[in-house]
């Protein structure tokens, strides 16, 4: 441990607990000192080059973390989710009927889907806008994307079962529990 | 406080909290080590105390009485011969009152130490506004290949155009069980367990039905006068009789 | 300007940016190294001596001004509101004493707590709720928190000022509700 000056030791503790930074004026009031500029500039000097840094901005100091660690302030973690059904169900249908409008998946569905459902899946990356249908209205159509075949283990979208294979893989006998679809268009939104 | 002598202690209830609070003040009066108290002394200030803070406090002072009352006892035991003690001993209960003086004392010591220690907002400060570490959540969607095609699958069959076959189902109906108790009714003499009344071919799905179709008969039949229910317990057997 | 390790500047950077005190694990989880402890140490001695210094506090690491320049911070910054003699006494009976029930507490105290004097120790978050203990009645218990170790400069619950003296009076064992049922016998309406 070296021996520090008194004088900067107070001036470095009173920037580092003020609510903001703090004028050289303003800190060599507080300490009753004629001038605290030197100090504060052998302070500065001591954290160059490391985690913190203590900078002055329009004549008032304050300390930050050095910049060039700003990216290890944010971290971004992963959680993975599953899919809701409804998510499931309106992913299945744009496969297999793209380009799809939204009216057109609603029709197919029987069921109404929520705005979110098909943001989930263009934040998944596995359906994307793909352009409008030359209709009334214009309505903008849906279709999966690379990412979708990638992810899914897909060499091309025709790999995916017809309604013959559905068929035989019973798939497409009518399932208990049906009318829970019903009430589905209330927790559409997770 | 810790100084002061017994007679200069305020004779105010209302200054303590407590008995035990009042009796370490009392007890430290001594001006010797909590360990070496004498134990009949400080009963006696106690008492003594009590006597002069006067009838006025007494309302709100039970504990302190029950205390004295205690104390009382205590230096009864004290005092009389060794023979006639009765188990825990005096001696034991003193060096347990000893004990707990000691040991509010010590806490009371210890809470002095911790709020002179340097402490964050009042001697040491931490930063104001510091710029905070955030996390952000990515959401990684998972669903498989079966999962979409077995959706395609439920969807198609949802929305099929649809051709209701009507499937035989294994059912009693209620008259059919109606017709089956009433005949069976008068032939039981006694209360009979409702099981009795129940076919016994037929499959699961069946004879579940059956039990239910069974139960509101009997119900409807109670009702109508023609036999009589019983059920000792929650949950017990429910046992039928003509009426 | 020396050659600062990279390792030592991102755990400073990210303790003094962190909004309370960080778990080295936490620091290593973020960083994405297997320890910081080392470079945790690194940088306290690299502050020891100064106005600022880095310290550890049941295992949790924070930035604070050194001690001894209260007297020029005290202006600036609220002075922590005074405890109650009760709140004070109740706070180092669940430090010492740890976990440990309203009972207990008051078994030690020799009067009921009142109202609020938990509450008070609570909102502070120096204690918290810590489980009820299987005995009849299944009482909760209380213990200090992290913070509390934070707030009142202690490494450890070891640096307790005199714990290791209470314990070997016997002081610290567990309180017996023998006392009460005695008084108890002699006050039935109870």
């Amino acid at each position: 441990m070296t021996e520090v000056p008194d004088l900067d030791r107070a001036v470095e503790a009173l920037v580092f607990a003020s609510e903001g930074p703090l004028a050289a004026d303003d800190i060599a009031r507080r300490l009753d000192v004629p001038d605290v500029l030197s100090a504060l500039h052998r302070v500065a000097e001591r954290h160059a080059g490391h985690g913190i840094e203590l900078v002055e901005r329009g004549g008032r100091w304050h300390f930050q973390t050095a910049a060039d660690l700003a990216h290890l302030l944010r971290e971004t973690r992963d959680v993975a989710r599953r899919l809701s059904r409804a998510a499931v169900e309106t992913l299945a249908i744009v496969a297999y009927h793209e380009p799809v409008s939204r009216a057109e998946i609603e029709a197919i569905r029987g069921v109404q889907i929520s705005k979110g459902t098909l943001d989930v899946l263009i934040e998944a990356d596995w359906i994307a806008p793909a352009g409008r249908r030359e209709v009334p209205g214009r309505p903008l159509t849906y279709a999966t994307t690379p990412e979708f075949l990638t992810s899914f283990g897909l060499a091309d979208r025709r790999d995916l079962p017809g309604l013959e294979d559905l068929r035989a893989a019973g798939l497409l006998e009518p399932v208990d529990g049906e009318w829970d679809t019903e009430l589905e268009s209330a927790d559409d939104n997770d | 406080m810790p100084s002061s002598d017994a007679d200069t202690l305020t004779v105010d209830l209302g200054a303590w909290e407590g008995p035990l609070d009042l009796l370490l003040a009392l007890a430290r009066s001594q001006k010797v080590d909590l360990r070496a108290i004498s134990i009949l002394a400080l009963v006696d200030q106690y008492l003594d105390y009590l006597k002069r803070a006067g009838a006025d406090h007494l309302d709100q002072a039970a504990d302190y009485l029950v205390m004295a009352a205690w104390l009382a006892y205590l230096k009864s035991c004290l005092l009389l011969p060794k023979a006639e003690q009765a188990d825990p001993s005096p001696e034991e209960l003193a060096w347990r009152l000893q004990q707990r003086l000691m040991r509010l004392d010590a806490m009371r010591d210890a809470g002095a130490r911790l709020m002179a220690r340097d402490r964050i907002g009042r001697d040491v400060f931490m930063r104001l506004n510091p710029e905070g570490l955030a996390t952000d959540r990515h959401i990684l969607w998972h669903a498989t290949l079966y999962d979409i095609i077995a959706a395609y699958g439920r969807v198609k069959a949802r929305t099929a155009p649809v051709m209701h076959t009507v499937q035989r189902r294994p059912v009693m109906t209620l008259d059919a069980a109606i017709a089956r108790v009433e005949a069976l009714v008068g032939r039981m003499r006694d209360w009979t367990a409702i099981a009795a009344f129940m076919p016994r071919e037929g499959d699961l799905d069946f004879r579940r039905s059956a039990l239910a179709s069974t139960v509101v008969a009997t119900l409807e039949l109670a009702r109508r006068g023609t036999l009589d229910l019983r059920q000792d317990a929650p949950f017990g057997p429910i046992l039928v009789k003509a009426a």
